[in-house]
Formats: C-alpha cells, sequence, structure tokens
C-alpha cells in the first residue's frame, strides 16, 4: 500500500437502499405521528434548545427516515423536553413522544 | 432500456461536421499523457482517408485550463483563440478541429459569446490586431477531432482489420464510453447525441462490432475538474469521482473504456491503479484494471496499427487482455522499446496485484 | 331577433365546452361543439377518477353530458380551418363543406399534458419503467395491472413532481397547480392496489390549494405510508435489473441522495393545447407568456377576449381543476347571453 | 375449666395465623433492613414520642373507621368500615368475653375465636347477655357490609362507582375466603346454638331455623371446620394478595408520623405505598384519561397492580396527565404522583454524561422582582407583555430573566424521570437566579413554579403571577377596576392540586369581574389535557379530554374562560370554543393607571 498523500473522499450522498432504516420502523410503530410531519420547520424554530444548538427535530426526523444515523444519539440528548415544539406543530405530531422513543430505542 | 427513444433524441442532435480541410489544434496534455493518440490520428485521416489536414507547431496553449481554474481572465483567454483562428485563417483554412475536448468546449463558449455579443468580438480583434498585428476569420465549421473519427466511423470500419469482437466467444467486446463533460454539458447542440444520451463515441463502438455498455453514473464526472485535481488538497476528490464511476460500471463488467477527453483517460486509467495501491480493489476481472483507451488508439488498433506505435504501453492498466481477447497480433517484447529499438524503461509494478 | 334564432360555436368539446353548451342550450340557444377528437369529453375520458372525493370522471362526464339538450349539434372530428367574420362569424371545417355561422364563439380548446421526452434526463420513452400520470390514470381506468415489463410485481414507485411544470429548461414557467394533488391522489390509489409497495414522491413545494386536498395528502402519510421527500429529480438512470436510480437532492437533509425504485411515475404538467395555440393566432386573441389564451381581464371579466363576441372557458387560458373549469364555463354562458341580449335590442 | 380446650379443626386457623404473621413479619424486617439509614434513624428516633400515639389515632381514625374513604363515598366507607372495625371488634369482644369467662389472662389463641364451640353455657359469666347480643349485632354488622361488597362486585354503579377494580388470581382466593369467613361463622354459630341454645337473637334464631330443617348434631364439628378452614385460607393468601394492604397501611401511617417521605427513586418507601393500596377503585373514576377515553389501566389502582405482578407497566407509566386527581381523591394518602414518576425514572436511560454542556451562564441582574415567563408564556406573549404592565405599575424594580428565552426549567424532564437531564438546567438557572438576588420571584407558568418550589433553592418570595397581583392588590401596589365580564375560572393542575393555589386567583377575579362558580372546582377541577406530564396521549386524544373539560367549564355560559397558565391557555383555546384569557391579560387591561384611561379588553371572538 502507498500513502499518496490523499485519500478518497467520503460520498456525502444518501444511499438510501444501502442505510440502516429500521429505527425509522421501530419510531414509526411506536409514535405513528411521525409519519404525518410536513417538514414545516415549526417544531425547530421555536424550540428552546434551538436557541442554544443546532438542534432541529425536523432535520433528525428526516435524517432518520433516509437512515443518516450520525449524531442522532447526541442530538436528540440536547432536547431540554419543554414541549413548545409539541404546542405549535400545525399537524400535531407528538413531538416529545419521538424523542422519548428515540432515546429508548438507540439506547 | 429503449433504444429506439434514444435514437430519437440522437436525432435531434445531428451536427454539421466538414468532411476535408482540417486545421488541426493539439492538446496541452495529451501529448505527454497518450502519446500516439494525436499521432494516430493523423495517420487515420491522411493515410487511410486521404484528408488534407494542417497541422502546425505555431499554435499555443487555448489556457482553457488557465481559465476553468480563475487564473486566466477571459479577454485574455478570448485574444488567444482570435489568434488560432488567424493562424488557420492564414493557412487558408476554414475547419477548426481541436484535439482536446476542453479547448472545443472553450471554443464554442467563445463563438457563442461573440455571437451574443458582437462589441466583444470587436474588441478581440481589435487586441489581436495591437498585439500581433494578425486578423481572423471565425472557422466556417468547429468540430472535436472526435467528431472527424465519428464522421468517418464507416469508413474505418471499412478499411478495419479487426472488429470489437471476443474471436473465442464470437461475442461483442461490452465498452463503456466517457465523454468529456465540457464536450456537450455546456452546449449539448453542439455534440453529437447532446449531452444526456451523447453518441459520438457510441456510434463509433457499434459502428467497429462492439457493444455500448450504460451504467447509471455514466454522466458523472471522471474527476478531473482542474482545481479538484490541480490542488494536491482537493485530489481526494477527484479520486472518489472516478471511484464513484468505478463502482457503478463495475457489475456491467466492462471490457474496455473508451474516451474522447484528455483528462478523462488519464484519471480512469491512473485512478485505477491508486485505488488499488490504496485499498487493494480492482474493478476488472480476475483482479485485473479496465483497459482505458482514446477512441484514435481504438481506431488505431481496429485499422491494425502496432499497439506499442499508438503508446499503449504508457497505460497504467495494461491492454493485453483486451488484445487478446480480440486477437490483435503484438510483439510483447517491443512493449517498452521505442523508435530504433530504443530501451524506454520499465514501469515499477504495483506492489499487490499485476497492472501492467 | 330571440335566443333560439341565434347561434353560438363551442370550439372544444372538452368539459368547459360542454358545460357551457348545456348552459346556452338551458337558455334557448342554438349550440354548435366543434370538436376535433372522434369523441367529446376532453381528458376526462381518459381519466379513472378525480380528487379529492375520488369521484368517478365518467360519473362527472355523464352529468355534464345530460345537460345538453336537442338544440345542440355536436360534430366531431372537426377541426377548424377557417374563421371568418361579417356580422356573424362563419367558420370553415377542414375536409367538410359545411359552414357552420355563428353568432358568438366561445373558444374552449383545453390543455395538453407536457411532453415528458423533453426532459430528456428523466429517461421517458427510454426507460423501460419510466410512465406519466397520464399514463398511470389509462392503467386505473383500464383496470390494468401495474408490472414491470418482465412481469414482476414492483416494489417501489417514485412520483416525480413537477415535470415540465415550473421549469424554466422545459420552457415552462408556471405551476400546473393539479398535478400536486393528483401524485397524492394516484399514491393512494397504488397504494389501495398495491399495499406492499413503497410509495415515494419527491417535490419542490406540494400545493394543496383545494378544501380537502390538505386532508388527502394527511391521509397519504397517516393511512398510506406514503413518503415525501423534498428534491427536485436532476436525472434518472436505468440500472442493469431495469430498476430506475433516482438522484436528487435530498434537501431537508442537506445532502445529494439516490434510491433504486422500480416504476417512475413523472408529473406531468398542463400546457397550452396544440389547438389553444392555433385557434389564438387564428382569431388574433391574446397569448400569454405562457402561452395560455390571455382575456380582456383576469379579475373581472376573465372569460371575455379582446375580440368582440369569442369568449373563452376552461383550461386554454390557464390550468384549473374540474370545478373551477366548470365554474368558468357557466361564467362564459352568462356572458355570451348579455352579449347577445345586447345585440338583440 | 381444666382440660385445655381443643378439638382438630382449630389447626387450619391455626397454622393460618402462625403463617401470616412470620411471613408478614419476615417481610417487614426484611423491608426495614434495606431502608437508608436516615429513614432508619427517624424511626428509631421517632418511636418513643408522640408521634407514635398520633400514629396510632390515626390508624384507628383510617385503618378501622376509614374516615377519609367515608368523605369520597359513604358507602364505600361504610363497606370498608364494617370489615375493619367490625372484625377488629368481633375479636376484640369475643375476647374479652372468653377472658371473662375463663378469667384467665392466658388464652390460647384459636379460644376466642371458637368459643361458641367450647362453651355453651356462659351462666355466671358477667354481662353474658350483654356479651351475646353485641358479638351478634357486630356479626350482623360485618354482614351488611359483606352484602355490599357483593353488590359492588356484580353492579358497582349502585355503590356510586362507574368502574370498579378487577380480580386477578391470587386475589380472587383470598377474596372468596374472606366473602366464606363470616357467613361461615354465621352458620357455625348458629348451627351449635340449634344443638345447645346459647346463641344471641341472630345466632339462636337462625339455629333455631336451621334445626327444624337439618340434623343439627350431626353438623356442628363439620361447620366448625369450614370456618377455620376459610379463615385458615385468608390468613395464608393475605400476605400474597391486597389484603396486604391491611397491614402495610398501619405500617405507612406510622411511618408517614416518622417523617418518611417519597423520594425520588422507585424505593421500598414506595413499594410500603404500593402495598397499601387496597384497591378501593375511588381513583379509577377520577382519571380522566379511564373516564372519557377509556384508557382503563391508567388509574393508580391498576397501575400499581401492574407494578406488584411484575407485569410490563412501562406504557401506564408515561400514559398519564400527572394532574394529581388520584393522589387529591385517595382515601390511603398514596403519593400517586411520585410513584408514576418513579417508574418513568426506572424506565429511562440512566445517562450519567455532562448533559447540555452547551448551557453556559447566562446574564444575571438585581432587582427587586425576577421575571421567569417559561418556555410557554413564550408562546402566549400577551401574557409576557401583561406582565410587564402590571410589575410596571407596582413601580417595583424587575428584571425579565428569561425575556430572550432561556434554559427550561427541568420540570418536563423531571415529569418524564430523567432527574439527571433535569438536575443540569436546575442548576444553570439557580446560577442565574442566585446572582440576581430578588425580593420576590414571580413566575407565569405554574409548571415552573412547581419545579423552583421542589428542585431550586430560592432565598426569595416565591410565587405564580396570580399570587403576585394578590400580593400587590392587597398592599395596594396596584388598583384594578371591574372588567364587566362574567368569567369563569379553570385551574390550572400544577397551580392548583400541584401548589395549593386556590384562593388568591379568585380573590383577584371577583375584584375583576363576575365570576362563576363551576361543577368541579379547586380541588376537583378537571385537567385541561395539554399536560407535559404526559408524553403518549396523541392529539385527537387530548382534544377529546379538552373538549369534556371545556363542557363542564362552559355551563354557565360565561363571557371568557380564564386560566393562569399559559398552557392550560393554550390547550383550551385550541378548541375556538371560547375567549381563553390568563388572569394576568384580565389584571393588564383593567389597571387603573394614573393619567392614562385604562385599556379595556376586548371583545370576545367567540359568542356562543
Amino acid at each position: 500500500m502507498i500513502n499518496f498523500g490523499y485519500t478518497s473522499n467520503k460520498d456525502r450522498q444518501i444511499v438510501f437502499d444501502e442505510n440502516d432504516r429500521s429505527v425509522y420502523q421501530i419510531l414509526q410503530s411506536k409514535e405513528p405521528s411521525v409519519d404525518i410531519c410536513i417538514q414545516c420547520g415549526t417544531c425547530s424554530s421555536t424550540c428552546t434548545t434551538g436557541q442554544f444548538t443546532q438542534f432541529s427535530l425536523r432535520q433528525i426526523i428526516v435524517n432518520i427516515h433516509r437512515g443518516e444515523m450520525d449524531f442522532i444519539n447526541e442530538d436528540i440528548r440536547k432536547c431540554m423536553f419543554c414541549g413548545k415544539c409539541q404546542l405549535v406543530c400545525p399537524r400535531s405530531v407528538n413531538t416529545r413522544n419521538i424523542i422519548q422513543v428515540l432515546i429508548t430505542i438507540l439506547n | 432500456m429503449n433504444v429506439e427513444g434514444k435514437k430519437l433524441i440522437w436525432q435531434d442532435y445531428q451536427k454539421e461536421i466538414a468532411d476535408n480541410n482540417y486545421y488541426y489544434v493539439r492538446s496541452c496534455v495529451r501529448q505527454t499523457f497518450f502519446p500516439g493518440s494525436e499521432t494516430a490520428f493523423l495517420r487515420i485521416l491522411k493515410t487511410e482517408l486521404n484528408k488534407d489536414v494542417c497541422d502546425q507547431s505555431i499554435h499555443t496553449s487555448c489556457t482553457g485550463i488557465g481559465y476553468h481554474s480563475d487564473v486566466v481572465p477571459i479577454e485574455t483567454t478570448m485574444t488567444v483563440v482570435a489568434r488560432q483562428f488567424a493562424l488557420m485563417t492564414e493557412a487558408g483554412y476554414k475547419n477548426f478541429v481541436p484535439s482536446c475536448i476542453t479547448s472545443f468546449g472553450l471554443y464554442t463558449e467563445v463563438l457563442e459569446t461573440w455571437h451574443h455579443f458582437p462589441e466583444l468580438e470587436a474588441r478581440i480583434r481589435e487586441n489581436l490586431r495591437k498585439a500581433t498585428g494578425r486578423e481572423f476569420e471565425k472557422p466556417d465549421n468547429l468540430a472535436h477531432a472526435s467528431d472527424v473519427i465519428f464522421k468517418f466511423r464507416k469508413e474505418i470500419a471499412a478499411k478495419s482489420k479487426y472488429r470489437l469482437i471476443n474471436k473465442n466467444t464470437g461475442e461483442p467486446i461490452k465498452v463503456v464510453d466517457h465523454i468529456g463533460c465540457h464536450y456537450s454539458k455546456m452546449f449539448p447542440g453542439k455534440g453529437i447525441g447532446g449531452a444526456e444520451y451523447p453518441y459520438v463515441l457510441a456510434g463509433m463502438i457499434e459502428e467497429w462490432g462492439g457493444e455500448v455498455i450504460d451504467y447509471p453514473e455514466r454522466r458523472h464526472c471522471c474527476g478531473f475538474g482542474f482545481r479538484q485535481y490541480l490542488v494536491k488538497q482537493n485530489r481526494g476528490y477527484s479520486l472518489a469521482c472516478s471511484r464513484k464511476k468505478f463502482e457503478s460500471m463495475e457489475p456491467y463488467e466492462p471490457e474496455l473504456i473508451l474516451t474522447n477527453c484528455p483528462g478523462c483517460p488519464m484519471f480512469l486509467d491512473r485512478w485505477q491503479y491508486a485505488i488499488n495501491e490504496m485499498e487493494g480493489k480492482s474493478y476488472g476481472k480476475n483482479g485485473q484494471g479496465i483497459p482505458v483507451m482514446t477512441y484514435e488508439e481504438l481506431a488505431g488498433l481496429m485499422l491494425g496499427y502496432d499497439p506499442w506505435d499508438l503508446g499503449l504501453q504508457v497505460h497504467q492498466v495494461g491492454c493485453e487482455s483486451l488484445l487478446d481477447k480480440i486477437g490483435i497480433e503484438y510483439d510483447p517484447d517491443k512493449k517498452y522499446k521505442g523508435l530504433e529499438d530504443k530501451e524506454l524503461g520499465k514501469p515499477k509494478t504495483p506492489s499487490n496485484i499485476l497492472f501492467v | 331577433m330571440t335566443r333560439e334564432s341565434q347561434t353560438i360555436a363551442v370550439i372544444g368539446g372538452g368539459p368547459a365546452g360542454l358545460e357551457a353548451s348545456a348552459k346556452l342550450t338551458g337558455l334557448g340557444y342554438n349550440v354548435f361543439i366543434l370538436e376535433k377528437n372522434t369523441e367529446v369529453g376532453g381528458h376526462l375520458l381518459d381519466w379513472d377518477r378525480l380528487f379529492p372525493d375520488q369521484q368517478n370522471a365518467s360519473e362527472v362526464l355523464d352529468a355534464i353530458k345530460a345537460g345538453l339538450n336537442e338544440n345542440t349539434q355536436i360534430l366531431t372530428g372537426a377541426e377548424v380551418v377557417e374563421i371568418s367574420e361579417n356580422h356573424r362569424f362563419d367558420i370553415k371545417l377542414a375536409g367538410s363543406p359545411q359552414k357552420i355561422t355563428a353568432d358568438a364563439i366561445l373558444v374552449a380548446t383545453g390543455f395538453d399534458v407536457f411532453d415528458a421526452r423533453k426532459k430528456e434526463e428523466y429517461g421517458y420513452g427510454i426507460y423501460d419503467h419510466v410512465i406519466t400520470s397520464a399514463e398511470l390514470e389509462t392503467y386505473f381506468k383500464n383496470k390494468k395491472e401495474i408490472l414491470k415489463r418482465n412481469g414482476s410485481p414492483v416494489k417501489r414507485i417514485a412520483f416525480i413532481h413537477c415535470v415540465g411544470s415550473r421549469d424554466e429548461k422545459a420552457g415552462v414557467r408556471h405551476c400546473s397547480r393539479v398535478c400536486c394533488v393528483t401524485a397524492v391522489k394516484q399514491a393512494i390509489e397504488v397504494k389501495e392496489l398495491y399495499p406492499d409497495v413503497e410509495v415515494y414522491l419527491f417535490y419542490m413545494d406540494l400545493r394543496m390549494f383545494g378544501l380537502g386536498y390538505e386532508e388527502l395528502y394527511k391521509e397519504a402519510q397517516e393511512i398510506y405510508n406514503i413518503r415525501f421527500i423534498r428534491g427536485r429529480l436532476s436525472e434518472s438512470f436505468e440500472n442493469q435489473d431495469g430498476t430506475i436510480m433516482v438522484k436528487v437532492e435530498d434537501t431537508l437533509a442537506g445532502k445529494p441522495m439516490r434510491i433504486n425504485v422500480d416504476l417512475m411515475v413523472l408529473m406531468v404538467g398542463i400546457l397550452a393545447s396544440s389547438g389553444t395555440s392555433e385557434m389564438g393566432s387564428k382569431m388574433g386573441i391574446g397569448i400569454n407568456s405562457n402561452g395560455f389564451l390571455k382575456p380582456v381581464n383576469s379579475h373581472f371579466s376573465s372569460q371575455i377576449s379582446n375580440r368582440a363576441g369569442v369568449f373563452l372557458a376552461g383550461t386554454c387560458k390557464s390550468p384549473k381543476n374540474i370545478e373551477e373549469t366548470l365554474s368558468d364555463a357557466r361564467a362564459a354562458a352568462v356572458l355570451i347571453d348579455n352579449y347577445l341580449k345586447a345585440k338583440i335590442t | 375449666m381444666g382440660a385445655i380446650a381443643f378439638h382438630p379443626f382449630v389447626l387450619p386457623f391455626s397454622i393460618g395465623v402462625v403463617f401470616m404473621l412470620t411471613a408478614l413479619i419476615s417481610r417487614f424486617i426484611l423491608w426495614k433492613k434495606k431502608l437508608p439509614f436516615a429513614d432508619n434513624e427517624k424511626i428509631r428516633n421517632g418511636f418513643f414520642t408522640v408521634k407514635t400515639l398520633y400514629a396510632l389515632k390515626e390508624v384507628f381514625r383510617e385503618s378501622l373507621l376509614h374516615r377519609r374513604m367515608h368523605r369520597v363515598n359513604p358507602l364505600l366507607g361504610y363497606m370498608h368500615m364494617t370489615f375493619a372495625f367490625g372484625w377488629f371488634l368481633l375479636i376484640l369482644i369475643g375476647n374479652i368475653e372468653s377472658r371473662l369467662y375463663s378469667g384467665s389472662e392466658f388464652n390460647l389463641p384459636y379460644y376466642p375465636i371458637f368459643f361458641q364451640y367450647f362453651v355453651h353455657d356462659k351462666t355466671g359469666m358477667p354481662l353474658e347477655k350483654v356479651f351475646t347480643y353485641l358479638m351478634d349485632m357486630l356479626l350482623l354488622f360485618v354482614l351488611s357490609g359483606l352484602a355490599l361488597a357483593l353488590i359492588k362486585r356484580t353492579n358497582s354503579r349502585l355503590l356510586g362507582l362507574k368502574r370498579t377494580t378487577n380480580i386477578h388470581k391470587g386475589d380472587r382466593i383470598a377474596l372468596f375466603a374472606l366473602w366464606l369467613i363470616f357467613p361461615f361463622r354465621l352458620i357455625a354459630e348458629s348451627i351449635t346454638s340449634g344443638v345447645y341454645h346459647q346463641g344471641g337473637f341472630l345466632t339462636d334464631t337462625f339455629g333455631k331455623f336451621i334445626d327444624e330443617l337439618l340434623p343439627v348434631d350431626q353438623l356442628v364439628v363439620p361447620a366448625w371446620w369450614a370456618y377455620s378452614i376459610v379463615l385458615g385460607v385468608f390468613f395464608v393468601s393475605l400476605p400474597f394478595s391486597r389484603y396486604l394492604h391491611i397491614p402495610a397501611e398501619i405500617v405507612l401511617i406510622f411511618l408517614r408520623h416518622y417523617g418518611l417521605k417519597p423520594s425520588k427513586k422507585f424505593d421500598h418507601f414506595s413499594q410500603m405505598e404500593l402495598f397499601s393500596c387496597p384497591r378501593c377503585g375511588v381513583c379509577i373514576d377520577k382519571c380522566q384519561l379511564a373516564s372519557e377515553l377509556n384508557m382503563e389501566q391508567i388509574p393508580p389502582g391498576h397501575f400499581f397492580h401492574s407494578i406488584r405482578d411484575h407485569r410490563d407497566d412501562k406504557e401506564q407509566a408515561f400514559n398519564c396527565l400527572l394532574c394529581g386527581r388520584c393522589e387529591e381523591i385517595c382515601p390511603v394518602g398514596i403519593n400517586t404522583l411520585d410513584i408514576r414518576v418513579q417508574r418513568r425514572h426506572e424506565f429511562q436511560v440512566q445517562d450519567n454524561k455532562i448533559q447540555f454542556p452547551y448551557l453556559v451562564d447566562g446574564k444575571a441582574q438585581h432587582a427587586e422582582i425576577l421575571y421567569f415567563a417559561g418556555c410557554m408564556t413564550h408562546l402566549t406573549p400577551g401574557i409576557k407583555s401583561s406582565m410587564i404592565r402590571i410589575f410596571e405599575a407596582t413601580g417595583l424594580s424587575y428584571y425579565f430573566m428569561d425575556e430572550q428565552g432561556g434554559a427550561c426549567c427541568g420540570r418536563p424532564m423531571q415529569m418524564a424521570g430523567r432527574f439527571n437531564e433535569a438536575k443540569a438546567m436546575v442548576e444553570h438557572n439557580q446560577n442565574i437566579i442566585d446572582r440576581c438576588r430578588p425580593v420576590i420571584m414571580v413566575t407565569s407558568c405554574p409548571i415552573c413554579l412547581k419545579s423552583f418550589k421542589e428542585e431550586y433553592i430560592i432565598n426569595a418570595q416565591l410565587m405564580h403571577h396570580s399570587e403576585f397581583i394578590n400580593l400587590m392588590m392587597e398592599k395596594n401596589k396596584i388598583n384594578l377596576k371591574h372588567s364587566g365580564l362574567r368569567v369563569s375560572y379553570h385551574d390550572p393542575c400544577e397551580l392548583g392540586r400541584g401548589l395549593k393555589v386556590y384562593n388568591e386567583p379568585r380573590k383577584v377575579l371577583h375584584q375583576l369581574s363576575d365570576l362563576q362558580p363551576v361543577q368541579l372546582e379547586a380541588h376537583f377541577s378537571l385537567c385541561c389535557a395539554g399536560s407535559l406530564g404526559n408524553t403518549v396521549l396523541t392529539n385527537p386524544q387530548r382534544n377529546e379530554l379538552a373538549n369534556r373539560t371545556l363542557d363542564m367549564l362552559l355551563e354557565n355560559d360565561p363571557d371568557a374562560l380564564v386560566t393562569a397558565c399559559p398552557l392550560c391557555k393554550k390547550t383550551l383555546a385550541g378548541s375556538n370554543r371560547c375567549e381563553v384569557i390568563d388572569i394576568a391579560e384580565l389584571v393588564a387591561a383593567n389597571l387603573i393607571l394614573k393619567g392614562e384611561p385604562s385599556r379595556v379588553l376586548r371583545t370576545p371572538m367567540y359568542s356562543h
């Protein structure tokens, strides 16, 4: 093996068919309202934690659906559970339970 | 796949290609990467097809690499391009044939720009006049060298000694084509077959007996992308692009990659070696690489030229497996011998698998 | 003169033309419906069920047709060649000595769906498993099974929104409005037929403008497990096994994405039909930048053309759903009546 | 007397008693050993004090008389009282009777129980007739309770219970044994009396009746066998059935008097509370999830049962509003909410990593009043601006701690049982509050207030804005005019049952408006269903509950509904059935300010 001084860059593409999307399936079975999210971003904009960090429930949901699980476990632990997201969600997604279920599934 | 549908599209992208009297401009890098290719082009046109080709040594780089790397301003580039046209005009030619895809894209872009902004053209004429005292006519016909070979693919086939057919099985050789990005992605109408399903190389492969293989990442760039390769820190990105293509084509088991751009054969060839050195992965059959060729090299092989005259020994991925399949005769001992049997020196063989 | 002595030529026998004719004959006028095709009904003939309540298109068409009375004359296969004006309009039809004389003309020449072949990179007409929404509708209508070319079942379907809508590269700047909800409707229908099929919708925006559409969208998520991915198809490719590789940017995850599907359905947009453009140029009616016919004022006289006695109804003016089309046709009928009454007195 | 009275049929009873006592005593000894040192210390220090006497008094009042149960449901109270107090008296009087007869201090334990078998002629015994009458009377008393128990089991509605608890295997044996004890005693004593004519008004009469039908002299011994067996069965099954609540409650009462309290973790005190639950079922009807949404398994009666039986209680633990209606009503005074949260904690992933590293010291500023609006209040800006207006009217200096948003108070995390995480937030906010050094700390959110009261150490008068407004009113710092509105007041759970703030908001509202009564108020108020305590409920379920609550609140057709919690406001307003305003908003709109005309509350948006 030769070190040329560079390596092949990691592909950023979401390879949907190869990603492990099982967490979404479990989440979906335990909290079906995750399905009706329309990714409007209201939750992430009102988020108390969002004032301090890049935390976004919207992105967490979409990334889990795509099986992009990097950092999800760290991210969900940033949530303070205050419930503002639940109050503002136009689709009435049970946001807090999504966090609750994820914390259980991912540990 | 519905080939009929593809043909409908090909019909929409027909292109006028002059049939004689070409003014040939060479590529900066091809002569060092694949030195036999341009020689083969001239030999085919002049001796096989009896065409008039003007090949001068006084033209310069088109500045394309510098232009796309943001180091040469556009007016400078246009003036250099204007000088190339002036040389053509002075030599009495009207059909401009660049060897390089980047050049072809650049000439097309300059001509299009002048078409829409005549005042710019006037200023460039003025610049050229001031700098060199030359005047120029815009070419009547601008075609890439691969367009010219495409135009005469049937004539070449008629004169061919070999066909792209496995002599043992009688099956056509499976070839993937890779078109240089600047050939038609910028101006789909200027490329044979357009940008989505280019036909220029596919037409040659079909005509010479091979089977064209489509694969999902066919349109993806080889990874040259000037700034990606030229800066060493970015080189991993270049490598990743080629790797994406290899991984995508691998299941189709192609036996040859055919290219028409200076950079693409370079990267598709050398990166196979680099990936193998880094990770031990190879994409051809039996742990071998997939041979990569330029269209001139392939045309030359079909016409029975000696592989070593075509410069196939400077390829990183050895082409002997393909030559054997087609049944092309060659002398293995002469591989690393130059003109008058001068020793060229042997490359260091890759450590883990036999690539050369 | 009375209403009974006056004649109106309705060009185009789609929902708008038929509905306007029904209202006009109801008022007592004589109406000629000039239909280029062999049958009246327009695109409704090819449609199976309508959003958002899944009513049968044929029921709707029958209800419209039921309004026609004996004062209506339907001429099918009738292509307008020339229109001349001499107090009244004289209309010459192709291949027919018959000349129609009318006191007013209603243009209801409708729309054509976008020719998906123009989006070459999507592979329609080239890849085996790429169809349009209009084709899918005929599958539903003819109870044709949705299978792969080799007869094996389809496991995953992608619906691609905005094919020939909101696409300057395809020369279409407008939003075709109804395709979003059509995609949702068709996705649900697919799931009803094949509950195990995975369905993905690739969209830029979801424009659920009508009452009941948003509910349908939510139903798709909640009941049918249909997934929406916000990303517009850049290009597709046919894999070795005939599946289609869909390449999008997953804009919400902020990453490029690729996903293999067995069937790709292109939600083709609504364009002014060739007949619409033809009528526009033949009669000197204004054409807007999207290729649709331009009424004199799009707010308060949206059924009146710039040429006296020529009226416009339906999707020759803009993409519309059935409800809007029929309302528009009825409005046109009223305006034609007003126009002719003024002439009578 | 002479020889010791004995018959083999006393064995089942005797073995049962010995077994039960052994099981109970060993259980309690084991349990006490596991108690933390501090708790044991409390027990040691309290034992020889007046606390023991108070505990005894409470045991008498609650374990025997069931006073609290009487208050909740008289019939149910009576039923429990007959079993507990009636049986207790039967044993007590029976003992006295047998001792008086034998004149001995020492009796074998079974002797008083089977006294009627061993002694047929009590002539010469002091107060012979009185005892005979009393014992029959007491037996009748217990039997009347048994009749009620049978009715409760078959038709609970007659006892004012819409639902009752279910019985499970272990319980069933104990329950049937218990039911049979007193009828069998009646039969045994009556048959004996049928032979020897020794009984009182009940047993003698019944004995004569049986004598007419059956050969009573042959039935005497079998009848006593039967009575002894059911007693034995009951005693053996008691430690393994819900009847463990009888001894457990007594122990619990003592422990409470010695100062033991529920902790955050599910510990031995929690277990004692759990075993003290008699599964009387009064909590079931009070639970809105059970009564409105048919989630039968949620109320503590069932929830505790699942824990005791080691069944999966996760759903039950999390699907609870923590509204406190069950705790309020519980006759045993079990801390139902604490146990619920303790169980949640058990299910949570214990994470000892540093929580919320992104929380860095926030800005602090000294002022007389420190105002913490709370996360939810940021979604009801009307409350925030009203509070600012009120603060300004008081002329006191104030600092709005989370004006630009801040960390959550930690209560929602606490309620979810994630204590480490909650602690991190508490520490963050505590630090800011300490640096602010306020005189009064006001919050608009009862959820936060509860957390501040329980989790924080705040050296200031800590109060909800309704209390603050009342205080300012009483000190004449603000003056209010009547709004002219008829309003109804909704007690937020956390403010009312959680913190016992019932009067202050009402006092303020009386000043401001025409306050209408509602059917369920204060202690008994309904939850709005927006509760952060529940993570499981779906939105349609929450809407359903909110609508039922509104049905009750809007009975008197008020002009507006007033509440004192941003979450209640949002939840109740979501139905669009009436104008919902916060008490602060009503106050702010009706402040009498010098030199400025007071604002008029906008007209109600929804007419009804």
